[in-house]
């Protein structure tokens, strides 16, 4: 079959790159050294475009140009604010800028705040308790009770492991021994839980592993 | 051999008594001591392993030539062994054991004589007094064997010098002491005549001298009785320390070293008499003597700071050096006895004492001491420079410095320590990492070892040097000796060759303790001075320090194993894992069935609802993972979206990550058959969308307004408003959509979509298709039925296509998969296995050594 | 959903006010927290960063700051300030790696500040760095920092994904120590597998109060446990009137 | 704090303040501001992203003109970055931008996460050498489970229950363990947010607190 040039050129770009990225596992080296560079310069540079083109030119731009009387004041305002941003490349003006990462800082941390309580909090404190509907779910009454019970005593002894405070003594501080076993309980659960994630990013990786592999052999028996 | 004697009352007691029968003083060191030896190198320990070797020249047992640790106190064992070398003029004058304390002509030389004190030396002296330049004479004549020193004293001699300059520079100590010693008993007072602590100040204040004891009185009952004893008359002193006052302490040192030379020249051969002399001196009329000690002292820090610096014999010169020193040299050994001095002024003697005086007094009684014990001359000024109270920390740690880079912070402290500066937060954040040992410099000042300046040294000697309480029990014997002989004394100096001993208990003896001849091997053996008689603080920095050294080589160790293993164990693992996953690539072996996994349910679920969707259904599908996963994520969802693609869905794609947009052509690109898609007709690409959950929320609220237009490679679908192409014809709000799918790598954004725009969607079901590694987080949203299906990785995609019976990329990899998994548990369960067993022994190591 | 909102509004309410005055009532009396060893190890570490003139790198992820993980990278940003603080008598400042521009300039302020603070005034506008766009290439360009700087300790705090693995193998390759948290779960789960002092979820917001970061990060710890108890409370009073039935 | 510090502070609070009230009430006046501020906000990163930009380029050029070890690879940086950003200005879905993203990105970042299959596989064999303990032998073993109910052996197929051992260990146990560490997780970005918004974190320049 004929592969298209660019296909040729792409293919074998991404073949270099690829053994240029697993030299790693052999050591440091020249090779993976001008991979990873050329990769942050390529994906920067592509990044930015895509914050001119997805944010600021349709968002920002296309509004002061085409848009509404409020349209364009709203945009001003941003403007305005990215431009004080922009100001923090020099040092001279650097303090001007402070303004608009306040700002950023602000949203973002109300953001957070709001997200925690209302994407988080509420939702998983309703899952937990709604897990003793028993509605949703397969198998018996009794293995739901039982199941559910199992993940409250995980979501419950993981929380209290996190408990900060402790009492002062010769020891160092110690908090309340059934706090601490309690605590230690949670603990349980989260190397259970992390070893579970740990196998699940490994089979990701292995995956990827996978495929880069399938690429190399499928780009060398295609030439 | 004679009884061992008690060092403080004098009284002879029962051999193996461990205690005085009369005073209650200890006899013997704890029999623990010996035993307690340690595993790893100690600092402590190199000069008694270089002098036990020595020790085999007077052929000593074997059992007794065992390591001595920092403290242990010398055996009677050792000293008993010296006494068939002992003259007998030596022995008889011991052997009055009945005799009184108070009478000095007998009690002096049973004091004095070297075997006497090699005896004496067995008893645990008072650790404040003698056991520093016991202790810093291991030290010192560690200096001389390069090849016994350890790492860290090298370290320490690489900065104070060469090796054989070292114990040259050092020895003008003792000789300069003899020598001082010899030239200033003359106005030794009679002792009857000693006048009470106040008198001395007061009739000796027209001279400069009282002015210092009236000064020195403050410095604690002991400096109080002892040094108005002889001051007031002692015109050799008052005259040298006329020139003392209006100088700088450190200035004062060189005074009487002017005369070094002389002295080299004369008191080379009788240095071991006026050593064996000096106790009762020091202890007697302490001022002559304790005066000239501080000049010997002053000298031997001198010596022992120019042989840090260069080896240099030029006096002059190296006053010179020591002046400029005296001001900067704070990293030198010596120079915290000089650390924070401020230069003494006439006035100001009338006040309290110079702080290095004061120290220097503390350390009188402490060379003396030692030096009855007939410490070898070679080795007990190493340690004198040293023996300064607070010298031994910077001086070791000096030189562990630069051999130890983290040591916990430990030297880098101690020069902060020594700072005056204010501390700045990175001391701050050190001292929380400060070891006990140098945190305890601060509770511990005076004698010991914080640097004279410190204030109250004077105060804390009694405390720590009353113990030493043996003084007084010397100023009793010596005292009429001197007084007897201070005439001879006079007209010492000017005699070229002192055959004839003139001072202290052995007055009027000839060849007493000949320098080298005869005596020399006897003096050799360095028992006594290796003799670690380390206090009990000393014992703490010694064991410190040696902790410091071990916690500070084993890293290393470890480190370099490790890196070397580590290279070794990931190639390993390279090469098995590569072998286990591109064998089946390579040779396309069928190692699992094409239907190797039970049905899923979830991903039954994802097959049977968009088998139920109508034709021209309009679906969106969210590409919101990284390129990274994408090798996961299209395995996965290359049936998922093959099938929404059969049945003749139209799809519409976004993505709340800015490389979601060309991932989706990617996808498409890779795991659609071409030709099938459309852009702008059978599905569009609404491309990035910004502001994470903000995003979402906003294109749930009003997707046209937060996606207006179309993302596309064809030139005439790019740009354009994309909800006026049939993909989105008719949709204003997100529940238009017959069903949203999610490929996403991350909980976090699925749960985004899920929490933001699983409001909007009414009874539109939303489906994820997701990385193995996010199931956790995101299978209870399916058993809540927030999810109406849900594809799990490429185990997943396996199943998917085992559910359409379209073999894919999950075919494609499992065969892969399957052996790759199997090499990674393998490798994980073998080298866990042995990298447990390994921290195992290492633990089990570290405690022993412990 | 209004009184979802009222309840949401009553949380932060309720917990801004008891962070209020815990910070002014403790401010004399800190309260005692459990150990945790990896921050005694960080001062350790940081103490060897001041002594023998190597560097202290910190990487506070990619969170973007209109995400709710933005506050992850706060709380790395919070002790970043502090570590500044620490580490201003070191030789070298403190090199600063984010995957997010805006974090890349916050992560400059709070240098700049630090370095004021510290009565240096030397600033090295090149010591806080955008090392990528995305994640992986964040990490990727993150790598060589590790290997060339003479980075002795490495703090990775913030939000991290799977390219964190990247960061703990070159700190690993650079012999180098390495305090690793996120609040991302598998990255979490990476971490404790390659991070030689991983800490894990909430522990990473704790940063602050155990580096003595200030009164107010000692009363959030405190918060954080009343409100613990409080959903433990909910929880378990909810699937009570569950079962009962009420609701 | 100085007065050139209230003004920051003051717009950090009072936009942090706005953006939040808009989450918990129902209020279309609240709700509209709330948008509009994170959409300033969305903007105002896009600008960061090209002040980024500069800093990253700055470290880089410093790198060549101090002639440091590795100025050729900043060298390749810039030039990729330049010519990456200039093609992308026509249009990041054209396709030499597509190109350049499928042979240079895509490759690349796949071939890092292939990486960690290593990295982590010598990760999990270290671990015990590191922390000997229980909880990461416990940890090791529930990855080795939940591996082995993963994929079939080769030539064995499924080990029995292997795959129900696994589901359970991941939808129970797990999904207890993750909903309490996710709960703490917001427990602590709810504080640190009020930090922000009472003023007493300001990362923003000035003085920090």
């Amino acid at each position: 079959m004929q592969i298209p040039s660019s296909e040729l050129v792409g293919g074998g770009v991404s073949f270099l790159l690829t053994l240029m990225v697993l030299s790693y596992l052999i050591g440091d080296n020249p090779f993976f050294r001008v991979a990873v560079y050329l990769f942050v310069g390529v994906s920067a540079g592509y990044a930015a475009a895509v914050a001119w083109h997805q944010v600021l030119w349709p968002q920002l731009f296309l509004p002061l140009i085409f848009g509404s009387l409020l349209d364009r004041v709203l945009a001003l305002v941003a403007l305005g604010l990215g431009i004080l941003l922009l100001l923090k490349l020099h040092a001279r003006t650097a303090r001007l800028g402070s303004v608009s990462m306040a700002f950023l800082v602000g949203v973002g941390a109300a953001v957070a705040v709001g997200g925690a309580v209302m994407g988080t909090l509420f939702p998983q404190i309703r899952a937990s308790i709604n897990m003793f509907g028993l509605l949703g779910g397969t198998g018996t009454l009794i293995y739901q009770l039982i199941k559910s019970s199992v993940i409250l005593v995980g979501t419950l002894t993981t929380l209290i492991y996190f408990q900060f405070g402790a009492k002062a003594s010769p020891n160092g501080p110690q908090v309340r021994s059934w706090v601490g076993g309690l605590g230690w309980i949670g603990q349980v659960f989260i190397a259970i839980t992390l070893g579970v994630l740990f196998a699940g990013v490994y089979a990701a990786a292995i995956t990827a592993l996978i495929e880069r592999l399938n690429f190399l052999w499928t780009f060398v028996i295609s030439l | 051999m004679a009884e061992p004697r008690c060092p403080v009352c004098g009284q002879p007691n029962p051999e193996g008594s461990e205690t005085c029968q009369f005073c209650g003083t200890r006899l013997k060191p704890p029999a623990a001591a010996p035993s307690a030896a340690p595993a790893s190198i100690r600092p402590g320990e190199e000069p008694v392993k270089k002098n036990t070797a020595e020790f085999e020249k007077v052929s000593l047992p074997s059992s007794e030539r065992q390591p001595i640790h920092p403290g242990e106190e010398p055996t009677k064992k050792n000293t008993a062994e010296l006494e068939r070398a002992l003259p007998t003029w030596l022995k008889t004058l011991r052997d009055k054991p009945d005799t009184p304390p108070g009478e000095p002509p007998s009690q002096t030389p049973a004091q004095a004589t070297p075997a006497t004190s090699a005896e004496e030396s067995s008893t645990p002296p008072p650790p404040p007094l003698n056991s520093v330049p016991e202790w810093l004479s291991g030290l010192g004549s560690a200096a001389a064997e390069e090849q016994e020193i350890p790492d860290w004293l090298a370290s320490l001699r690489s900065k104070g010098g060469t090796g054989p300059d070292e114990p040259e520079g050092l020895t003008a100590f003792p000789q300069d002491a003899g020598r001082e010693q010899g030239s200033t008993p003359a106005g030794g007072p009679p002792p009857a005549s000693a006048p009470p602590p106040e008198a001395p100040p007061q009739g000796a204040a027209g001279e400069g001298l009282p002015d210092w004891l009236k000064g020195l009185q403050s410095e604690g009952p002991e400096s109080a009785k002892q040094e108005p004893a002889a001051q007031p008359d002692n015109p050799d002193v008052s005259a040298w320390l006329s020139n003392l006052p209006p100088t700088p302490p450190a200035e004062a040192h060189p005074t009487p070293a002017e005369e070094l030379p002389d002295w080299l020249k004369k008191l080379k051969e009788q240095a071991a008499e006026t050593e064996s002399s000096q106790p009762p001196a020091s202890a007697t009329e302490l001022t002559p003597e304790w005066l000239t000690r501080l000049q010997a002292e002053a000298e031997t820090q001198e010596d022992a700071v120019q042989s840090a610096r260069a080896q240099h014999e030029d006096i002059p010169d190296w006053l010179s050096k020591l002046e400029t020193k005296a001001g900067t040299g704070a990293t030198a050994p010596a120079s915290p006895a000089f650390s924070g001095e401020v230069p003494v002024s006439p006035t100001e003697l009338n006040g309290p004492p110079p702080d290095w005086l004061s120290k220097l007094q503390a350390d009188v009684t402490a060379a003396s001491e030692a030096e009855a014990k007939k410490e070898e001359f070679e080795a007990a000024p190493a340690p004198s420079p040293e023996s300064l109270p607070a010298e031994p920390l910077p001086a070791w740690l000096s030189g562990v410095q630069p051999e130890v880079p983290r040591p916990g912070g430990t030297p880098a402290l101690i020069i902060g320590n020594e700072d005056k500066g204010p501390p700045s937060a990175g001391e701050a954040a050190f001292s929380m990492e400060t070891p006990d040992w140098l945190s305890k410099l601060k509770p511990e000042p005076g004698p010991q070892e914080t640097p004279a300046p410190v204030p109250g040294t004077g105060e804390q000697q009694p405390s720590e040097s009353l113990e030493p309480g043996d003084l007084p029990s010397w100023v009793q014997a010596m005292r009429p000796v001197e007084a007897v002989v201070a005439e001879a004394k006079a007209v010492a100096p000017a005699e070229g060759q002192v055959t004839t001993e003139q001072n202290g208990p052995l007055a009027g003896l000839r060849g007493v303790l000949p320098a080298v001849p005869g005596l020399g091997p006897l003096r050799k053996p360095p028992a006594y001075a290796t003799k670690l008689q380390a206090s009990e603080t000393q014992q703490r920095y010694a064991d410190s320090l040696e902790k410091l050294v071990y916690a500070e080589n084993s890293p290393h160790a470890i480190r370099s194993t490790l890196r070397i293993s580590g290279h070794l164990l990931r190639w390993v693992i390279v090469l098995l894992l590569f072998l286990a996953v591109g064998l089946p690539i390579v040779t396309g072996a069928q190692v699992v069935p094409p239907t190797s996994l039970p049905p899923v349910e979830e991903v039954q679920a994802t097959y049977t609802l968009i088998g139920q969707l109508a034709p021209s259904s309009q679906v969106l599908v969210v590409f919101d993972y990284e390129p990274a996963l994408s090798g996961e994520l299209e395995a996965a969802a290359q049936n998922v979206v093959g099938q929404l693609i059969s049945t003749g869905a139209l799809l519409t794609f976004i993505s709340t990550s800015p490389t979601g947009p060309a991932l989706a052509d990617h996808f498409l690109q890779t795991t659609q058959p071409p030709g099938k898609l459309q852009s702008g007709q059978t599905y569009i690409n609404l491309g990035y969308l910004a502001g994470g959950p903000t995003g979402i929320l906003n294109f749930a609220s009003w997707p046209g307004k937060a996606a207006p237009y179309a993302w596309s490679t064809d030139p005439k679908v790019d740009g354009n408003n994309a909800w006026v192409m049939p993909p989105l014809l008719g949709v204003v709000n997100l529940s238009d959509f017959k069903a949203v799918f999610v490929l996403t790598d991350s909980a976090d954004t699925g749960r985004n979509w899920i929490e933001q725009a699983g409001p909007s969607l009414g009874s539109t079901p939303m489906l994820m298709v997701i990385s193995a590694q996010a199931e956790p987080m995101m299978r209870p949203y399916y058993d809540s039925g927030q999810l109406k299906g849900l594809v799990t990785g490429l185990a997943g995609g396996k199943a998917y296509e085992q559910a359409v019976q379209h073999p894919g990329l999950g075919q494609a990899y499992w065969n892969s998969f399957s052996t790759g998994l199997l090499m990674a548990e393998i490798l994980i369960l073998v080298g866990g296995a042995w990298s447990a067993f390994l921290a195992w022994r290492e633990n089990r190591r570290k405690e022993e050594e412990a | 959903m209004m009184w979802l909102g009222l309840a949401g509004f009553g949380v932060v309410f309720l917990s801004a006010a008891l962070m209020l005055g815990l910070s002014f009532l403790r401010r004399k009396s800190p309260p005692t927290f459990r150990d945790i060893p990896a921050f005694t190890h960080l001062k350790q570490a940081i103490g060897r960063v001041v002594e023998d003139g190597s560097r202290l790198h910190v990487s506070l992820g990619r969170a973007a700051l209109t995400t709710p993980q933005s506050a992850s990278a706060l709380a790395g940003l919070a002790l970043l300030n502090r570590l500044a603080d620490l580490t201003s008598a070191s030789d070298k400042p403190p090199v600063v790696t984010s995957g997010d521009a805006a974090l890349a300039l916050l992560s400059q302020d709070t240098l700049q500040s630090a370095s004021h603070a510290s009565g240096q005034g030397v600033y090295d506008p090149t010591a806080a760095r955008l090392t990528g766009l995305t994640p992986f290439s964040y990490a990727a360009g993150a790598m060589p920092v590790i290997h060339d700087e003479n980075v002795s300790t490495n703090v990775l705090i913030g939000n991290f994904g799977m390219e964190a693995g990247l960061l703990t193998e070159a700190s690993d390759r650079a012999n180098a120590f390495s305090l690793t948290a996120s609040d991302n779960l598998p990255a979490q789960a990476i971490l404790y597998a390659s991070g030689q002092e991983p800490l894990i979820g909430e522990e990473l917001f704790a940063a602050g109060a155990y580096v003595e970061a200030g009164p107010m990060h000692a009363a959030s710890l405190t918060v954080q446990d009343i409100l613990r108890w409080t959903i433990v409370v909910a929880i378990l009073g909810g699937i009570l009137l569950k079962l009962l039935g009420v609701i | 704090m100085k007065l050139r510090g209230i003004l920051p502070t003051a717009l950090a609070i009072a936009s942090g303040i706005l953006v939040l009230a808009g989450y918990f009430f129902a209020i279309d006046v609240l709700g509209e501001i709330r948008l509009t501020l994170i959409g300033w906000a969305v903007i105002v990163a896009a600008f960061a992203v090209f002040a980024g930009l500069v800093n990253l380029l700055m470290v880089h050029v410093n790198k060549i003109r101090q002639r440091e070890k590795g100025m050729a690879y900043s060298l390749i940086l810039i030039a990729a970055l330049i010519v990456t950003f200039l093609i992308g200005l026509t249009g990041p879905e054209t396709p030499t931008v597509s190109f350049i993203f499928n042979s240079f990105q895509l490759p690349v970042e796949t071939s890092l996460m292939a990486l960690l299959a290593v990295t982590l596989a010598v990760a999990g064999i270290r671990l015990l050498r590191r922390h000997l303990n229980l909880l990461s032998i416990l940890f090791l073993a529930t990855a080795l489970v939940v591996l082995l109910g993963t994929a079939p052996l080769p030539y064995l197929g499924m080990i029995p229950y292997s795959d129900w051992l696994r589901s359970q260990i991941a939808q129970v146990l797990a999904a207890g363990g993750a909903r309490g560490i996710l709960l703490g997780v917001a427990l602590g970005t709810l504080t640190t947010g009020l930090r922000i918004l009472f003023g007493a974190d300001r990362p923003y320049g000035g003085d920090n607190g």
